[in-house]
């Protein structure tokens, strides 16, 4: 249990996905404009990841390990995510429309995230045991919520800032990100043992 | 119902087999001269922790080991045998420590009588240019020499005995979990070499 | 083989997917009327919600489900409705293509200041602050927020004024709801006379705030021949269903503050 | 002669009016990540390209008889194909490389780029236009990555391309190579491209509204709602 607990902290704070590992920086700030949209996106992403590691750990453990394919373990996962998510939206779209509205929007853009493909591939390399790749994707989501409504809190005080010109925009953005991801550094000497 | 659910179906496992044909024939070409990249790139490293060996057999698992009844640490990964023209003068130790960024994997290289050939860290994510010192051999070449009966103890200032070595600045965390997986590669050699 | 193995498992895979996605999709189907895809392909697509729904997809449910007509849409102008109507099989209808005007001409020359505002870029910040810097309450602060809003850059702000360049405006309205001083104003595009003023003060009052401000002496009124102004509280308003765009109120304006702004759009 | 000019221009938009780092800020991901030192943006730059040309050219080959309903996992099981390839032959001949690059090598696949080039481009022309977009495209984000990398490397490191530049002007600052500096760096960068191209196009909405998710398309970012 004390091992759960330990990557649970570790995937949130000590190796946060976006503002550490750089994984899911496309949405990030894409969608982090109004933080009704972050938490939309947000909750998209955590169910979809917990999804998406457990379907990808068993189709890592039953087909490729046995058949030594590991070199297939790309274009396995990738095709599992997106038809995971293809499968989630149509299903989605007609049992509960009202969530859709609110959800649903960012499902496509789910498919090209790097967070979910990168964090299917971390517990490859850490081979982690079910649970803890569950834990380890379900940790991750929560990290990338927690910068995502943290990020937009901080964009949407940037609207009625004076910026410069060129600065406008995204530039403005980038910088304050990087204002944002040097308090995550702090996080970094976290030792869980 | 064809139309709908049949011809998207086949389409897809047709694509998804023209493009994995393609993908199992490059791996095939491919294949050998990864391995054979794997095990260069693997003997070298093991050659520059115990440069004066000549072959190493291959590894050991820490199972392996278990099975034949040596009572291995959870860190140690795998051990080789180093030989020199013939008969086997000492070991290699791939083990594994956890230090500011996570876990690193460290090769010690010793012979049969816990003098220590060289000392290199494989893979770390430790901050560059902190803990990333920890890495050239300034920091390393202080384990060269006998093995002490007991452990290491890391010094901020300058060691004055055999057994103390000097913490990298900035980096103690670093310098302790070197320090930590070369004294456990030190205890199993003792056991192998004393017991084998 | 080493390469049917590899083959064998993702494409398997792939056929399990293919199956699963085009079944699914077969039994989760939603009714969607494919006449709403079609008319969304119609409509600009700029999703500024000037229709009053959310966005164009909103817009393209409500004209095929409730039969709203396609006029909603300012932004796409005559060449857009006229489409959707054929498509729909409703008749055009007359459309009332509005504008949106700045009714001020208060610029840093014309009006008095009553501090120096030197806060964020943002006429709702200004507005704060005893009603903005300019001594006349009802005009154009020039700061901004209009610009900010409006999707097709039509507005500029110039010497502390914004004025809309009429050719790119759509009449979205955004910039109406967004102005605090609400001067901005969606006015019939053929309707070429307006009074560019807001101010409600009495006729010293404003000569003394404003160079160009409505002092409410009604010469406007008594010379319109179609009487199409209207005194409202010391402001001459021009009421666009009658102007006959004579333009003899501009001429009799001692302010100078009635313009004439035809804008040859269509 | 149309036609000529047309391919060129296809060529060219990726490289400046439609840089897909600078402007379209698509492929943050990896140009983040893997550029702490300028030859790293170069191995990722060019494996980049390769999968894109390819992927576009398949991609544009087979997307007539493609069915809606599988078009994503279809387009995206081609792109998987030519990253692992890249993956393979980089570990074969390149192993040095391989091991800086790591984990990115995979992570092509999900580089908003290609994705975004397949729905956006190769979805609609033939593959002759497809194949010059994906060079164009390719070549654009080599640029901008080799260029963040070499600022980062001289200002974090000191060296260029391994070469000491700067070591001993000035002290390097660490930071650079972490993750807060990679937002600095881009963010400038970013302010840079906007202030030299002129601000007409800046605000150009990525036109297709694919919805894939590219920062810079405000279609995206609205999330479909007003």
């Amino acid at each position: 249990m004390k091992e759960l607990f330990a990557i649970l902290i570790g995937a949130m704070l000590v190796e946060n996905f976006v503002l550490t590992k750089f994984l899911g920086i496309c949405p990030f700030l894409g969608v982090s404009k109004k933080t009704s949209t972050a938490l939309g996106m947000s909750g998209a992403v955590v169910f979809v990841l917990v999804l998406s590691q457990a379907v990808t750990w068993l189709a890592n453990e039953y087909l490729l390990v046995p058949n030594k394919l590991e070199y297939l373990q790309t274009i396995t996962f990738i095709l599992v995510i997106a038809a995971l998510v293809q499968f989630v939206e149509t299903v989605l779209k007609k049992l509960m429309p009202s969530l859709y509205k609110s959800l649903g929007v960012y499902l496509p853009l789910i498919t090209t995230n790097c967070a979910v493909l990168g964090s299917a591939l971390i517990f490859v390399e850490r081979d982690y045991t079910f649970v803890e790749s569950v834990v380890f994707g379900f940790a991750a989501g929560l990290g990338f919520t927690l910068a995502l409504i943290l990020f937009s809190g901080v964009r949407e005080r940037l609207e009625t800032a004076d910026i410069p010109e060129a600065f406008k925009g995204m530039p403005i953005t980038l910088i304050a990100a990087s204002l944002v991801s040097i308090t995550f550094i702090g996080f970094a000497g976290l030792i869980i043992s | 119902m064809f139309k709908e659910i049949i011809k998207p179906s086949l389409i897809l496992f047709l694509v998804c087999a023209i493009m994995t044909g393609a993908l199992a024939y490059v791996n095939s070409v491919t294949k050998p001269i990864i391995d054979e990249n794997n095990i260069i790139a693997e003997q070298e490293s093991l050659k520059n922790v115990y440069n004066d060996a000549d072959n190493f057999l291959d590894a050991k698992t820490a199972e392996e080991l278990k099975s034949e009844g040596i009572d291995v640490g959870d860190n140690i990964e795998k051990i080789y045998t180093a030989q020199k023209d013939g008969q086997s003068v000492g070991y290699v130790v791939a083990v594994f420590s956890s230090g500011y960024g996570g876990q690193m994997k460290i090769l010690v290289g010793i012979d049969n009588d816990l003098n220590i050939e060289g000392v290199s860290l494989t893979n770390h994510n430790e901050t560059p240019g902190l803990g990333a010192n920890a890495a050239d051999p300034k920091f390393t070449d202080q384990f060269l020499g006998k093995a002490p009966e007991t452990t290491y103890n890391v010094v901020k200032s300058v060691p004055n005995n055999e057994n103390e070595i000097q913490a990298i600045t900035a980096a103690t965390v670093t310098s302790k979990a070197v320090t930590k997986g070369v004294d456990e590669a030190v205890a199993l050699v003792r056991l192998m070499a004393g017991g084998a | 083989m080493s390469i049917i193995i590899p083959v064998a498992v993702v494409s398997g895979l792939g056929l399990v997917f293919g199956l699963g996605l085009s079944y699914a999709s077969k039994v989760f189907e939603v009714k969607v009327d494919e006449r709403i895809g079609a008319v969304r392909e119609m409509l600009p697509g700029a999703n500024c919600g000037a229709c009053g729904y959310s966005g164009c997809d909103g817009l393209a449910e409500a004209i095929v489900n409730e039969g709203v007509h396609a006029s909603r849409c300012p932004v796409g102008g005559i060449s857009v409705v006229n489409a959707i109507s054929d498509y729909m099989g409703v008749d055009e209808g007359s459309i009332d293509v509005n504008v949106a005007r700045v009714l001020c001409q208060g610029n840093c020359d014309n009006v008095k200041m009553k501090y120096n505002y030197l806060g964020i870029e943002d006429c709702h910040a200004a507005n704060v602050l005893a009603g903005g810097m300019d001594a006349c309450n009802y005009g154009c602060l020039g700061l901004g927020s209009c610009k900010k809003v409006c999707q097709f850059d039509a507005i500029v702000v110039e010497n502390g004024l914004a004025s809309i360049i009429a050719e790119k405006c759509t009449g979205c309205g955004n910039c109406v709801a967004e102005c605090p001083k609400s001067i901005i104003k969606l006015i019939p595009v053929l309707s070429g006379f307006t009074v560019k003023c807001n101010n409600h003060d009495k006729g010293g009052v404003a000569r003394k705030n404003c160079k160009v401000g409505c002092i409410g002496c009604q010469r406007c009124v008594k010379v319109c021949p179609s009487d199409a102004i209207t005194m409202v509280e010391n402001l001459a308003v021009i009421d666009p269903q009658k102007c006959t765009n004579c333009g003899q109120c501009a001429e009799v304006c001692p302010q100078k503050c009635i313009t004439n702004t035809i804008v040859k759009r269509f | 002669m149309a036609e000529r000019k047309k391919s060129f221009s296809v060529l060219l938009n990726g490289l400046i009016k439609e840089n897909p780092t600078f402007r379209l800020l698509l492929g943050m991901c990896p140009s983040l990540a893997v550029t702490t030192m300028a030859k790293n943006g170069l191995g990722m730059g060019a494996a980049a390209t390769f999968v894109l040309v390819g992927s576009n050219l398949v991609i544009s080959l087979i997307r007539k008889i493609v069915p809606d309903k599988v078009r994503i996992p279809a387009y995206i099981t081609v792109i998987a194909t030519f990253t692992t390839i890249v993956q393979l032959l980089m570990a074969a001949l390149l192993p040095e490389i391989n091991k800086q690059l790591g984990i990115f090598i995979p992570l092509i696949v999900v580089n908003c780029i290609i994705f975004a080039r397949a729905e956006m481009f190769a979805q609609k022309n033939g593959p002759f236009l497809s194949v010059l977009d994906g060079l164009g495209m390719g070549a654009g984000f080599t640029l901008a990555i080799t260029i963040i990398g070499s600022v980062r490397e001289i200002l974090g490191a000191g060296t260029w391309m391994g070469i000491p530049v700067t070591v001993n002007l000035f002290e390097p600052a660490i930071m650079f190579i972490l993750p807060p500096g990679g937002f600095l760096v881009m963010g400038f960068l970013v302010a840079l491209f906007n202030k030299l191209t002129n601000k007409k196009d800046r605000n150009a909405e990525c036109e297709t509204g694919c919805g894939v998710g590219c920062p810079g398309c405000s279609k995206a970012v609205n999330g479909g709602e007003a």
